[in-house]
């Protein structure tokens, strides 16, 4: 057994185990421990995350009709591995305390919910192990499948998300196994190694169809435009802690999917020799382009919401647009950025999904326009937010900062003003709505509903401090991440980043986040020491009204949090309004015509019009013969 | 080798008998008939295991072919008569007020069914043909209710009109050979059938046995067959015998009519069927029609497939043909509790939570999900297809996945109703043991078959190149050559 | 080639060409039943022609005495069977007709389909199926992008 | 709009039907089979009438299933009309000179019918056509008293044991180590009554078959006409 077949074996022994032990409160504290065990299987293996080793292969192996399937770990997929795994340790301690016994009252299945989280994890790790395309299409059916399970275990609202989910990741899983079967008729095989011959040989048409499922496939999953639509609602939907695994890594095993067959496979070279109509608009612009505009067009929707879940699933949507990105670039800093955001994002949207949660499981609402003031009542997940967004938004010292600075680095190199104009719109969205989520929930006036709310279990707020603890962590000394981000890069053959502990040393303009951080640390201190030194004003209640010399009651709304930037609303409005839901309408509308049509074929019409058609249609055949 | 011929000849005997026995006994009347099966089937697969990568013809009556008639057994032909014996054992019919009759009818529709499997020579096909379809009209009206009689008379109707095209196609190659043995065809068909005559015996042989394979023009009669047919009905002529009428066409084209035109015919019409069935499935209301629909697009995936030239086509075939075999006739014996409306399955899991994981395994597999069956199946045909580096056939590629997609659609949305809770409306009741047992027995089939996958593929293999070829079918039968 | 053979052809392509008519733009019961009926008459004859040759003898030695051309026996035997098939097929498919007739009063195809038709709504609690009735995907859609 | 399609679809399907009649050649292959049996049926079948040489002989197969066809459409339309109520209503009888028409008429018919099937073998006729003689004789009275029923349990007896008793005589031959439905009895003197081995056995059991599921089937219609 290689630690490979180790850590796969321990992952679906995990799913039967949970299921043994069954709907139970402890059900959560055992998988929280077998998400351990797996995390020092991993360990085990973390010569991959380190460049020491190549790849470790798995012992499995099968010949089906043929094909060849294996799987095997390198870089990337440990990269992605302890990003999963990560996150489903933390989900699952966060899911194990009260919100656990909560979810059990109200008639939940601990069972079904860890056995769903739990088989995420197995089939995230099959399809990061897959050795060949064969292999990636199953275990992207499987991650398909399990993310389906977690997204219907909530209200039957939930279902029929998870069933607009299913519709458009089938299809799009379908769209794969097309490109795939192309590929095949083309290299003759599914290896990886078979395909990466052929590509020089394909003809653009094909190459540029095979691109095009791949990205239709794949894209479904990473939300991109225009395959999006499913994803913010779906994963509102879910259970709290499953929300938050799948904000982190789900939608991100579309990224890695592409990156392995459009970086590692095609190759990014090739991508920008693939020309459409204009000479200057390459495949890969295409898809620059769609990163770009799925982040826009997701950031300024989440700034819509007013529902904090759909707030932080619309950003998760608009965040993989960078990744994207960055990966396209292609170059050291672009992919690396790209790369490392993957596991920046997953920090910090786990830390604010599970705050999120919290203030759900106190005051059981998520509605922006029914929060505000929680702040001295919940001090830590106010805290645990406010490093969550400082990352979200991308500001120094948190982890967000160093992968988006990566990012604009490259695209200023790379000489791509528009996209990085694109890039700086999707930022300010995103310091906007955060500004939104955080003003809303802990700032402003406290509602008198919530003045009894208590601060989050603790099962619940260790899970938080620590990933605040990363994110802060990986923004001082961002060379902890850089290492793994390296041998990922080494992995799927992209240039490798030259980096220390504190960022990149200076080659085209350096970033050394120990120096930033410092600097920023000492700042804040000198503040806080003059703040403290100085004159104190007076400490006033929180329910304290006085303003201007009025007297207002506690009940009033003085300060109103619905209808945040009605501005920039009215100037963005029309653009918004249903423009992608048309597109899904219209298909809709489509097949439900011809589904009539064909109905009626078999049920109203009279035949002789069908056989006059087909004794015409032979006919001609005939003659023509 | 002889024993061939009880394959057919003792349900078939058990059937006239049985009227008789009913009067000296009704217990032994009641478990003469399943026992008849269990002997045939016991027989079928003693046969099997001595047959090997051989074939063997049995000349009927003791004439040498063509003068006689010859029953010839493959695997692939021995596969499906076994598959039918199977079959209606496990879709006896239920006890109800006409057992008798229906016990007859099942009877003779194995021993038909096994003989359309086996026979090798034309006019004797078209005889167990008629056959079927006699035997099955009779079990579709088995319900006795206005609707089923209206049915089945639409149906008969349909049908007598195929097998009198497939009739008229007989009497074309006649016309030109002068035989009616299948392998003496396949001597002569290059320089008799090589023409538009043999083209249009094909197309309206194809047309005639099409109906029952729910071929596209002529399977208007499926969606209301299956929703007023008893469901282990349904699920006998959707699972068993549209793929016997499939096995006569393959037959016929890759010994006779092999030529470019009769394939592409075939592939249109498969295409054809695909799109009309899914499309109309999605909108279907009711589940019996939905699957009825749905099958239709899987024997269409199946014509798309047999259209492929060669061996390939034949193992592609072979192998969505045979996983149908097993999801079909699950699928409707859960059809037997969950008949109606689609509406009125919200919360059935509650009441069948066996019944509910089923329908989800068996729709995994029907759509093509990884690592059932079903998947490996739709993959062989996928890459066969594009391998053929013909925009016609790069369609029918296209036209299946984007049937697999619709299909996912409308499936899980019907699974996913299963595990509403809606307050207002009681779920249907529990699935019969019966029925319950039978469909986890399929259904534990297909998980043996993902768990098997590679013996399985070699096996398929095996019997699919042992199908295409014509060489041995002409020696083994060995037709005297006459003047 | 004389021209009986010509007639009798033409006879066998007539009845074909009746039949399928008949099946296919009648619309009552009864007579797209004898409109099969016609159609297996064609196919039949059609078999019976396929070895015709004028003046052939039957295929039977009376005493002794064996004819210089006899027609070919075996179309006539496969005619036997193809005949006493379509009795049967006829029977049941009357008997049917029959009882079609009894429940719902009409012989006319469209109306009985119509009455299947409801008779099946009926049964599966639904309604007759028309334009107005989108399935629940569709429903969805229109609420999705109506919000 | 529906009849210009159809006439449209008339004129298609003539002309289809017009380009495959034209391209067919007619007489130009011989009938192999047929010729090869005509000349070796005396011989291997012993059956002075060759048609019946095949119907029995080399296609005694296809016989056995359209035997089968004919009970599963009994079988198929008993299921489908339904049992008599006993109340119910019936015609009255015939008067009395078709009543004596019928009993006359009834020996003669028996007697006709089992002619034309022990003859079959050496004159046209046959099983097929002598069972229809044989179930119109039984049909005959009915029609004269439309009260009287016949015994369906001898009906499906006779119609059980006849059919059976085809198999089981193609059985015996398997178990005398030939294939299924092979010929027994040795061959006999060409022409003669008592010639072509188990052939006019067969051809008994063929009429008794066909006679007793046609006379099932016309009592079943006649007695369900009756429940109106």
């Amino acid at each position: 057994m290689t630690p490979l077949d180790q850590l796969l074996a321990l992952s679906a022994l995990t799913v039967v185990a949970v299921w043994l032990i069954g709907n139970r409160q402890v059900t959560g504290w055992n998988a929280t421990i077998l998400y351990a065990a797996q995390g020092v299987l991993l360990m085990m293996m973390s010569d991959l995350g380190y460049g020491e080793v190549q790849s470790i292969a798995s012992s499995l192996t099968f010949k089906v009709l043929g094909h060849g399937l294996h799987w095997r770990f390198d870089g990337l997929s440990w990269f992605f591995a302890l990003i999963t795994i990560g996150a489903a340790f933390l989900a699952s301690w966060f899911a194990s305390g009260e919100w656990g016994q909560r979810y059990r009252a109200a008639g939940g299945s601990l069972r079904l919910f860890h056995v769903a989280l739990a088989l995420n994890v197995f089939s995230m790790l099959v399809l990061l192990a897959s050795g060949d395309l064969l292999s990636l299409f199953i275990g992207w059916e499987l991650v398909s499948w399990a993310s389906f399970l977690i997204m219907a275990l909530g209200s039957a609202t939930a279902t029929r998300y998870a069933m607009r989910y299913v519709t458009y990741a089938f299809a799009g899983a379908m769209a794969v196994l097309m490109a795939l079967v192309m590929v095949y008729t083309r290299s003759g095989s599914f290896e990886f190694q078979d395909f990466r011959d052929a590509v020089p040989a394909m003809s653009s048409g094909s190459l540029w169809m095979i691109v095009i499922l791949f990205v239709a496939g794949f894209g479904v999953k990473m939300a991109l435009i225009p395959f999006h639509l499913w994803q913010a609602k779906a994963y509102a939907e879910t259970p709290g802690p499953g929300a938050a695994f799948l904000g982190a890594i789900s939608s991100r095993m579309g990224l890695f999917a592409l990156v392995v067959v459009l970086v590692q496979l095609v190759g990014v070279e090739r991508l920008a020799d693939l020309q459409l109509v204009f000479p200057f608009f390459s495949a890969r612009d295409l898809l620059s382009w769609l990163a770009v505009l799925t982040l826009i067009f997701a950031t300024f929707t989440a700034l819509r919401q007013h529902d904090a879940r759909r707030l932080l699933a619309w950003h998760g949507i608009g965040q993989g647009g960078y990744m994207l990105l960055g990966v396209l670039i292609a170059d050291d800093l672009g992919s690396a950025g790209g790369l490392m955001h993957v596991f920046n994002h997953a920090t910090y949207q786990a830390v604010l999904f599970m705050t999120v949660t919290a203030v759900i499981h106190r005051t059981g609402t998520s509605d922006l326009n029914k929060l505000g003031g929680l702040v001295t009542r919940m001090p830590l997940s106010f805290v645990a937010m406010l490093i969550g967004i400082i990352g979200l938004a991308g500001l120094p010292p948190m982890n967000g900062f160093v992968s988006k600075w990566l990012l604009y680095r490259a695209l200023i190199i790379d000489g791509s003003p528009l996209l990085f104009l694109g890039s700086v719109v999707g930022t300010l969205g995103t310091i906007l709505s955060v500004y939104k989520l955080i003003h809303n929930t802990f700032l402003g006036q406290l509602r008198l509903e919530h003045v009894e709310v208590e601060e989050a279990p603790s099962s619940m707020i260790w899970p938080m401090m620590i990933l605040s603890t990363i994110v802060f962590v990986t923004g001082y000394f961002p060379g902890l991440v850089l290492d793994w981000v390296a041998s990922a890069q080494a992995a799927v053959g992209l240039p490798v980043l030259a980096h220390n502990l504190g960022g990149v040393p200076s080659h085209k303009g350096g970033l050394d986040m120990i120096w930033v951080v410092s600097v920023l640390l000492a700042g804040f201190g000198i503040g806080a020491l003059v703040f403290f030194s100085g004159g104190r004003s007076k400490r006033v209640h929180q329910l304290d009204n006085y303003a201007g010399g009025h007297f207002l009651t506690a009940e009033t709304r003085y300060q109103y949090s619905d209808n945040f930037y009605p501005g920039l609303m009215h100037l963005i409005g029309p653009w918004y309004r249903k423009s992608f839901r048309w597109l899904e309408r219209g298909f809709v509308s489509t097949v439900d015509t011809l589904s009539q049509a064909m109905q009626g074929f078999y049920r109203v019409v009279h035949p002789s019009f069908y056989l006059l058609v087909a004794v015409v249609s032979a006919l001609t055949w005939v003659v023509a013969r | 080798m002889n024993q061939l011929a009880l394959l057919v000849a003792l349900p078939l005997i058990t059937a006239f008998l049985l009227p008789v026995v009913n009067r000296v006994s009704t217990l032994a009347a009641r478990w003469l008939g399943p026992l008849v099966l269990l002997v045939t089937s016991a027989i079928g697969i003693s046969l099997w295991s001595q047959l090997g990568d051989s074939a063997v013809a049995v000349e009927l009556g003791g004439f040498r072919p063509p003068l006689g008639i010859t029953l010839y057994a493959d695997r692939l032909a021995l596969l499906f008569a076994l598959a039918t014996s199977i079959g209606t054992l496990l879709l006896w019919p239920s006890r109800g007020e006409e057992w008798l009759r229906q016990s007859t009818l099942a009877l003779i529709l194995a021993a038909s069914g096994s003989g359309l499997a086996l026979s090798g020579d034309l006019f004797n096909i078209y005889v167990f043909y008629e056959l079927v379809a006699v035997v099955s009209y009779g079990l579709i009206a088995a319900r006795s209710s206005a609707g089923s009689f209206a049915a089945t008379v639409r149906y008969l109707i349909v049908s007598s009109f195929g097998a009198a095209l497939a009739l008229t196609g007989i009497a074309l190659v006649y016309q030109a050979t002068g035989t009616l043995n299948l392998a003496q065809l396949s001597q002569l068909a290059p320089t008799h059938l090589n023409n538009l005559q043999g083209l249009a015996a094909f197309v309206l042989m194809l047309i005639g046995f099409g109906v029952k394979a729910e071929l596209f023009p002529v399977n208007t009669w499926v969606p209301e067959v299956y929703a007023t047919a008893p469901t282990r009905v349904s699920g006998l002529l959707a699972g068993v015998v549209s793929k016997l009428a499939l096995l006569i066409i393959v037959r016929l084209l890759v010994l006779v009519f092999n030529q470019p035109e009769a394939l592409t015919v075939m592939l249109v019409l498969g295409m054809l069927g695909v799109v009309t069935g899914e499309l109309a499935a999605w909108r279907a209301r009711d589940f019996n029609r939905m699957i009825a629909y749905s099958s239709i697009g899987q024997l269409g995936i199946m014509f798309i497939a047999f259209s492929i030239p060669g061996q390939a086509g034949v193992f592609a075939g072979l192998a969505v043909a045979l996983h149908h075999l097993v999801v079909k006739p699950a699928m409707f014996l859960l059809a037997g509790r969950w008949q109606g409306s689609l509406d009125r399955l919200a919360g059935a899991a509650r009441t069948s939570p066996l019944g509910a994981v089923l329908f989800i395994l068996l729709a995994l597999s029907l759509i093509g999900v990884p690592p059932l069956p079903g998947f490996w199946a739709k993959l062989l045909v996928m890459v066969n297809l594009m391998a053929q580096e013909n925009t016609l056939y790069s369609v029918g590629a296209w036209v299946i996945m984007g049937g697999a997609a619709l299909e996912a659609n409308y499936l899980f949305r019907v699974a996913s109703s299963f595990y509403h809770r809606s307050e207002q409306q009681t779920p249907p009741v529990a699935h019969r043991t019966r029925d319950l047992a039978t469909a986890s027995l399929l259904g534990a089939g297909l998980v043996a078959g993902a768990v098997l996958i590679m013996p399985l593929a070699d096996e398929i293999e095996g019997v699919a190149s042992q199908a295409a070829n014509r060489d041995q079918y002409v020696q083994t039968v060995n037709p005297e050559a006459l003047p | 080639m004389p021209d009986t053979g010509l007639l009798l052809y033409g006879g066998a392509f007539g009845l074909i060409l009746i039949g399928i008519a008949g099946i296919v733009l009648s619309a009552h019961l009864v007579r797209i039943i004898f409109a099969v009926a016609l159609l297996e008459a064609g196919a039949n004859l059609l078999l019976l022609l396929a070895t015709w040759h004028q003046g052939a003898a039957a295929p039977i030695i009376v005493a002794g005495r064996v004819p210089d051309l006899m027609a070919d026996p075996v179309p006539q035997a496969l005619v036997l069977t193809a005949i006493v098939i379509g009795v049967g097929i006829l029977a049941l498919a009357l008997s049917l007709a029959l009882r079609v007739q009894r429940a719902y009063g009409t012989l006319d195809m469209h109306e009985v389909r119509r009455h299947m038709e409801q008779d099946i709504a009926d049964e599966a609690g639904i309604d007759m199926p028309s334009s107005s009735h989108a399935p629940a995907a569709v429903q969805t859609a229109r609420q999705e992008s109506g919000a | 709009m529906q009849r210009l399609s159809s006439a449209l679809f008339l004129l298609g399907l003539g002309l289809l039907i017009a380009a495959i009649f034209r391209g067919m050649e007619f007489g130009t292959v011989a009938p192999i089979v047929g010729q090869a049996i005509n000349s070796a049926a005396a011989e291997q079948v012993g059956a002075a009438n060759f048609v019946t040489a095949v119907v029995l002989g080399y296609r005694g197969f296809d016989t056995l299933l359209e035997l089968t066809i004919l009970f599963t459409a009994a079988t198929a339309g008993g299921m489908v009309l339904g049992k008599r109520s006993p109340t119910a209503k019936r015609d009255p009888d015939a008067g009395f000179i078709l009543q004596a028409g019928a009993d006359l008429l009834f020996p003669l018919l028996v007697i006709v019918g089992l002619y034309i099937i022990l003859h079959g073998h050496l004159t046209p006729g046959g099983g097929f056509q002598g069972g229809v003689i044989l179930a119109s004789a039984f049909f005959v009275p009915i029609l004269a008293r439309p009260g009287t029923r016949m015994s369906h349990t001898a009906v499906s007896t006779i119609e059980g044991l006849a059919g059976a008793s085809f198999i089981f005589i193609g059985l015996l031959a398997m178990f005398g180590g030939e294939a299924f439905l092979t010929p027994l009895m040795g061959q006999g003197e060409l022409g003669a009554l008592l010639s072509a081995g188990s052939l006019p056995v067969l051809y008994l059991a063929v009429g008794l078959k066909v006679g007793s599921e046609l006379a099932g089937l016309l009592a079943q219609l006649s007695e369900s006409e009756a429940v109106d």
